[in-house]
């Protein structure tokens, strides 16, 4: 297991490496840049902006010392903000995404583990068809519907919570809500699909034939086999709940990473592209190796690989 | 069976858990409590860049930088006419060339520092700084070789119309006389910094100090900064040190970076802000209808517009773009599709800026617009190329597009396409003349007619549109040095004739603000600039004063 | 004992398809399910023979009206039938959400399926490759994608599916890393089955229904994601619409005009919660170990 | 007779049906099923692959998995208190595990993959509250070394793909045991395992029934494994029971054509040199009832009147039983 977990860190360098590369000779080739607004600059002006930024050297250049800075956890200044750093303006919103996107996951697991063992083990009849249905309404409407829905269900018309802003713990009921229903559907799905899988081998037969109840059948006996894929799926989905949504901030007005990963393309704020970047990937990296240490826990036999 | 009802029962637990923590009768709303202490609650649109005003170039950063700092001069809350300020009195000179200002006194910095003229001319410098690539340095243009300091072409600022008296008296030379001088001091180009605090905490003549946080920020405006939260909130307090703290009666605002209008609304409706940025489109009939009290409306210096592409036929010929300009019903585009109360453009600058006010018309006339097209040779359309109208990605934008690609394919029997692009890409596109017909927007810096029309300038860096007119520069150039105002708007009015003679944009409507404002908020009065100066906003709730509507 | 002939015969009569097609045709959830989808479909195709229906026509003096007995659905801001924009943005979102989850299915299955199969070095590198690939800034990705090659709608597909396939390859995998390691793998490895025939005979089979499963729950990402790339000018273009961008421009004012939200955004649900149906019931019928009593 | 009469039976069942409903129809897999055993008794039931012997017991156990199956009728009353077959889930779990277990033909799939021997092995005595934790780990090493794992202390720790065939065997006897059930069901717990290691089992099943005096119902298709182990023989035949009697009885005067084509077809009992004996034909479709004997269009002395009326179950014999009229 330590093997593993080293060879992994060891295999991030590179993968780092190559993604910066590439997002950086991308993001070089896409049209517009940071500076470029509505109402035009003077050449002069405009160079020097750039000069100051380091634009106005060769892209090898720039590229090089973005790696030198990048070497010594330097993500530069922020293109679009000004005053701050893309390292200050990452670690501010992180604990806040870091939350909700917590929260958010620990709603769509509960309840879609429930749904979905519920209707593996009510298979095709109406104890399978309304949870699923329930854990399904998550996916079969975007965010952006199911959040001004719940606010004007739970803020405008029962006044039990704001209708925005990130300050009271009951603020992270409705964002938590919004951003885990989506991820309960995976859940619920993939638990029903993992637990039909394994509800259907002979070891489960075994069980029964134990005496064991049904809640022992699907707690000890099921449960590791059948949460297999949902554990697969559950890293990139924490990759994606941790660094927020632009959507469910901009609806509840939450100070989350979502949008630095959204706008920072659109803005061109080209160092907050490539810290935005590469803090997914290794927050990615570090997720799908817990995934990985987490499946061949779950699976003895991967164990001795 | 077991699972099954011991997860029902788990479920129903935590669910009468939730309600009971979450649902403890009527509270009170944000603004209520807000009312109580004297804090105004105000959505603020965006995310300011910076607020170092020599950096920051949005109209959010300026509403936010309007509370921290003071210019010379101030504005009067009604009519945003110049007040004293810093200044308590100046004097012009005849020809309306040198001003001089009389700063007063008591004028302090946050830190205690007097305010001095000598601040003026630091700060006046470090705008014009080269390194510091200020993009609006060109507001200090006015002044004598300030634009030949700022490209670089003059290195010594002693030669820039400035110069400091003594410690309360500054002296500014200009190169013209120039009408709308003292409004535009009131831009927060203008407005002075604290060199040695911004010295402290980086290079002074860089972007990206770091000076303006929350703690470090020295200003001399009827506020403080105390915190800042990036896309969360801005709060500044009242300034202890202010020159007229006395007239200051809120204790605190707090500025909210809601992006999102639909969500800027739901937080007005929910009591959590007193006056928001913006108004969703399809809330504005709405609004106006039942809920006239929070409803507020005024027009606004800016104008909606198409820019062609004069270098491309068919689009080269100023009979096809007059057909294309006049053959808009405009009405009906600010009736049924803009539906915020907008003026329809049948010229380019908006009525009543600074007493100028256009008497060339376009007239709505489809029948003229037929014959012009014919007589370009596409009569009925027949042989027209295939054309793209460009926009870049928004709601009120697509519908506009749609709007047009229909009346056109209607009274022209012309096919257009529409594309729209991202907002870099479009940018790219329109400053690259990639395009044939594209959107664009002007909001005025300043109150003048100079501000609309002297982007039309040949070889001007927002004209994007390749047209060049010789006659049209000389006649704003003939405005800039105009002997008297009179003269100088009639340059204005025979520039923008020919504007609309040539047609290189197609004017559509003229800017309005519509936003929500709760009526405990005083004070506070519909301007042109949207600007509100925040000494003179209080809030005085009423008996009466109801909550958000439901 | 050996088999006699009429064995085969009999097990011919009821392959593997053949049952799951007979087990599914007894899922009435699935079988509504597929019958709403197709019915759809068939409209929005058909939607362009269709006297009447025009998703351009303006009437700007009409604006956003409820449903009447003139427009079925309602008709928007600038006064067009809301029914044939939905149609038409059915042709759109229906045809992005198979063509797209085709592609990152096809791409996904393989990719899991071969590094997961084939593991050790290979694998190691395939998922840093797939880790590369996440962490790749969207946005940017295809702004580039539309400058280089321009618009086109078939490149959407395949931006789309391009990025949508590394869910679906991590899962792949991980389900491949534990069959492999069952008896039945083993012994077919044993037997000295070539790999090609192990995947293609033992695996497939055995993750169809999760991939199944996963597919169903891509086509509602796709269809988002088409409307965000309208967004950048990818997708769609104006006047023409998709069920992602009506339901986009919906729900700016669902307050105000709720048909303009529940007309596109039912649609786009019903067709998903039919999708999903069916997804269980192929799931459930294909299931090989469920079939054996 | 009525000395038998007055043992207590174990288990009695009387007119079990269980039916699968599929697709095609109705599947009686077991038609009418009756039998009955005595504590410390050994019964074998014997049958081609589809003849309803494993139904019988699954359902027995509970396990017919349902839908689709589906008990249509009978009792099975299990130590003269409870009915299997109409008991509420509590009460049959209280049964299964305890007082009656089952071994399993594959043991390469009934042993749970994700679960340490251990923990599997002493569930059942966790389950039913017959030890503690430590206890039941105690007892469970002791039933593994019994049973013939060796290094039992060690090895229990493990898990199942860290096993052979026949360990795991074994370990699914061991797990069955360890209650030490009035019942055992094994349903060819020997097919899945090589020729060694099935005498193994055997004789190893055979000295713990001795130790416990535990019921043994012994499911197989091979006659010859019945021979040296059964007491009693049951013969099953497209979800009936077509002949049952004691086993030297059976195999002294088989009277059903079919039980005799199975014991033509035991390898051993063949002349060296000959070819193998199949029995001609396929067993009937069970969803499509037949109105006569079910074995009639394979049997060698199939008459006309055969297939027209179902024969009855006759008595033969001292407890001996067939279905066939005409032998």
């Amino acid at each position: 297991m330590l093997r593993l977990i080293t060879k992994r860190l060891f295999e991030t360098i590179p993968v780092l490496f190559i993604v910066a590369t590439l997002t950086f000779f991308m993001m070089k080739r896409a049209p517009g840049g940071p500076f470029d607004s509505e109402k035009q600059t003077t050449p002069e002006i405009r160079a020097q902006i750039e000069a100051q930024y380091g634009l106005d050297k060769p892209v090898w250049q720039q590229y090089l010392d973005y790696l030198g800075h990048l070497a010594q956890g330097d993500l530069g200044p922020s293109f679009k903000y000004a005053g701050w750093s893309v390292n200050e303006l990452l670690w501010s919103a992180f604990p806040v995404s870091l939350e909700l996107g917590l929260y958010a996951l620990a709603f769509a697991l509960t309840f879609g583990l429930i749904a979905g063992i519920i209707a593996a083990l009510r298979k095709n009849t109406w104890g399978d068809y309304v949870p699923m249905s329930f854990a399904t309404f998550g996916i079969c409407l975007p965010t952006f519907v199911t959040g001004p829905l719940l606010l004007l269900v739970f803020a405008s018309w029962l006044t039990w919570f704001n209708a925005s802003g990130w300050e009271q713990p009951r603020d992270r009921v409705l964002p938590a809500i919004t951003l885990g229903l989506y991820y309960t559907a995976y859940v619920a799905r993939l638990t029903r699909g993992g637990m039909l899988e394994i509800l259907s081998q002979d070891f489960i037969r075994t069980a029964r034939a134990k005496g064991a109840s049904e809640w022992r059948v699907v707690w000890r006996h099921s449960l590791r086999g059948g949460l297999l894929s949902v554990v697969s799926f559950i890293g990139p989905a924490i990759s994606g709940l941790v660094t927020g949504s632009l959507v469910v901030e901009s609806i509840y007005q939450i100070p989350g990473l979502g949008k630095f990963f959204v706008m920072a393309g659109f803005n061109r704020d080209y160092t907050m592209v490539m810290g935005t970047v590469l803090f997914y990937a290794v927050l990615i990296i570090v997720m799908n190796l817990l995934v990985d240490i987490v499946q061949v826990w779950l699976n003895p036999k991967l164990r001795f690989e | 069976m077991k699972p099954v009802a011991q997860i029902s029962a788990w479920l129903l637990a935590a669910g009468v858990a939730g309600g009971l923590t979450t649902s403890c009768g009527p509270r009170e709303t944000r603004v209520e409590w807000a009312n109580r202490h004297q804090i105004l609650l105000k959505g603020s649109g965006s995310e300011p860049k910076d607020l170092d005003p020599h950096v920051a170039t949005g109209v959010t950063e300026h509403h936010i930088i309007m509370a921290l700092l003071e210019g010379l001069v101030a504005e009067d809350p009604v009519d945003l006419h110049p007040v004293p300020g810093v200044a308590e009195r100046w004097d012009i000179s005849p020809d309306g060339k040198v001003y001089t200002f009389h700063l007063r006194a008591n004028a302090k910095w946050s830190n205690g520092d007097p305010v001095t003229a000598r601040d003026f001319f630091e700060t006046y410098k470090r705008i014009l700084t080269p390194t510091l690539a200020s993009e609006y340095a060109y507001m200090h243009f006015v002044v004598k070789n300030a634009e030949a300091y700022n490209a670089g072409k003059l290195t010594d600022f002693a030669q820039v119309g400035y110069r400091v008296v003594d410690d309360h008296t500054l002296e500014i030379t200009l190169e013209n006389a120039t009408p709308y001088f003292l409004p535009l001091l009131n831009h927060m180009s203008w407005f002075p910094v604290h060199l040695p605090t911004i010295a402290k905490y980086g290079p002074a003549y860089q972007r990206g100090s770091k000076w303006t946080r929350a703690g470090r920020f020295v200003g001399n405006g009827p506020f403080t900064l105390e915190k800042w939260r990036v896309n969360d909130v801005i709060i500044v307090k009242k300034s202890p040190t202010y020159w007229d703290q006395a007239t200051v009666r809120l204790n605190e605002i707090r500025f909210y970076p809601i992006e999102d209008n639909n969500s800027e609304e739901r937080a007005f409706r929910a009591g959590q802000l007193h006056v928001t940025e913006t108004l969703p489109l399809a809330k504005i009939e709405t609004y106006r209808r039942n809920r006239p009290d929070v409803f507020s409306f005024g027009p606004y210096l800016g104008t909606y517009f198409y820019r062609f592409n004069t270098t491309k036929p068919p689009l080269n010929d100023k009979r096809v773009r007059r057909a294309l300009a006049i053959a808009i019903d405009r009405e009906s585009l600010a009736a049924n599709v803009t539906r915020g109360g907008q003026t329809p453009a049948y010229h380019f600058t908006p009525p009543g800026t600074a007493g100028y006010d256009c008497r060339t018309k376009l007239p709505a006339d489809i029948a003229e617009a037929r014959r012009l097209l014919a007589e370009a040779g596409y009569p009925n359309g027949k042989g027209f190329p295939r054309m793209e109208l460009l926009f870049n990605t928004s709601e009120g934008h697509k519908a506009i597009a749609e709007a047009l690609q229909q009346m056109w394919k209607r009274q022209l029997n012309i096919e257009v396409e529409l594309v729209n692009e991202e907002w870099k890409v479009f940018l790219d596109s329109t400053q690259s003349l990639n395009y044939q017909i594209a959107r664009g927007s002007w909001i005025a810096d300043y109150v003048d007619p100079n501000s609309f029309l002297d982007m039309w300038l040949t070889g001007g860096g927002n004209n994007e549109t390749g047209w060049a007119n010789k006659e049209y520069d000389a006649l704003i150039a003939a405005a800039a040095s105009a002997p008297g105002p009179q003269q100088r708007l009639e340059f204005f009015q025979q520039a923008e004739a020919l504007l609309l003679d040539e047609m290189p944009i197609i004017p559509i409507y003229f800017y309005t603000r519509v936003c929500l404002k709760r009526p405990e908020l005083k004070g506070w009065h519909s301007t042109l600039l949207d600007n509100h100066p925040y000494k003179h906003v209080y809030l005085e709730t009423t008996a009466t004063t109801t909550n958000g509507h439901q | 004992m050996s088999p006699p002939q009429p064995i085969t015969e009999v097990e011919a009569g009821h392959s593997l398809w053949q049952d799951a097609w007979l087990r599914l045709r007894k899922n009435k959830m699935a079988v509504a399910g597929a019958i709403f989808v197709l019915v759809l479909a068939l409209a929005s195709l058909t939607a362009p023979f269709m006297p009447g229906l025009s998703y351009s026509n303006q009437n700007l003096a009409l604006g956003a009206t409820a449903p009447s007995a003139a427009h079925w659905f309602g008709t928007d801001d600038l006064g067009r039938d809301q029914l044939s924009r939905l149609l038409y943005g059915g042709r759109v979102s229906l045809s992005v959400g198979l063509a797209a989850t085709l592609v990152s299915v096809l791409i996904g299955v393989l990719f899991g399926m071969i590094s997961g199969y084939i593991g050790g070095r290979l694998d190691a590198l395939a998922m840093r490759f797939v880790d590369i690939l996440y962490a790749l800034p969207f946005t940017i990705f295809v702004i580039l994608l539309m400058v280089i090659y321009g618009r086109n709608i078939y490149l959407l597909f395949i931006a789309i599916g391009a990025v949508e396939w590394l869910d679906m390859a991590r899962i792949v995998r991980g389900q491949v890393l534990a069959l492999k390691k069952q008896e039945f793998v083993e012994a077919a490895r044993a037997l000295g089955l070539r790999k090609r025939r192990i995947i293609l005979r033992h695996m497939i089979p055995n993750v169809l229904g999760i991939v199944i499963v996963f597919s169903t729950l891509i086509v509602p990402r796709v269809m988002l994601t088409e409307a965000f790339l309208s967004f950048l000018g990818f997708g769609v273009q104006a006047p023409q619409a998709s069920w992602g961008t009506l339901i986009q421009d919906g729900a700016r004012s669902w307050e105000e005009f709720p048909w303009l939200l529940f007309f596109p955004a039912g649609c786009f649900s019903l067709t998903l919660f039919s999708l999903n149906f069916l997804g269980d019931g192929l799931r459930d019928a294909l299931d090989v170990r469920a079939s054996k009593d | 007779m009525s000395a038998l009469q007055k043992i207590e039976m174990l288990l009695e069942v009387k007119n079990l049906k269980t039916s699968f409903h599929t697709r095609n129809g109705i599947v009686r897999a077991v038609n009418d099923v009756s039998f009955a055993i005595a504590h410390g008794e050994t019964l074998g039931i014997v049958g081609e692959s589809g003849s309803g012997k494993s139904v019988t017991c699954y359902s027995l156990m509970g396990l017919v998995p349902q839908p689709p199956g589906r008990i249509e009728g009978g009792t099975a009353i299990f130590a003269g208190k409870t009915d299997l077959l109409n008991c509420s889930p509590k009460e049959l779990n209280a049964i299964r595990g305890r007082r009656m277990a089952m071994i399993f033909q594959d043991p390469m799939t009934s042993l749970n993959p994700f679960m340490r021997i251990e923990d599997q092995i002493v569930e059942p005595l966790l389950i039913h509250g017959l030890a503690s934790r430590a206890e039941a780990v105690r007892q469970a090493v002791q039933m593994l070394e019994h049973v013939g794992v060796p290094d039992a202390a060690k090895r229990i720790r493990s898990y199942p793909h860290e096993f052979s065939g026949g360990m795991r065997q074994r370990v699914m006897i061991a797990m069955a045991l360890i209650t030490k059930p009035d019942l055992l069901i094994a349903d060819e717990p020997t097919t899945a395992l090589d020729v060694t290691v099935q005498a193994q089992i055997l004789e190893l099943i055979k000295r713990l029934q001795a130790e416990t005096g535990m019921a043994v119902i012994w499911i197989t298709h091979d006659l010859g494994v019945v021979a040296g182990f059964c007491r009693r023989v049951q013969v099953m035949y497209a979800g009936r029971i077509v002949e049952t009697a004691p086993t030297e009885k059976l195999f002294a005067n088989t009277r059903h054509p079919y039980t005799r084509a199975l014991q033509k077809s035991i390898p051993a009992l063949q002349p060296k040199g000959t070819e193998l004996y199949t029995i001609p034909g396929m067993p009937p479709d069970l969803s499509r009832p037949t109105g006569g004997c079910a074995f009639a269009p394979r049997c060698e002395i199939a008459r006309p009147e055969c297939s027209a009326k179902l024969p009855e179950l006759l008595e033969v014999g001292l407890q001996h039983c067939s279905r066939c009229p005409f032998t």
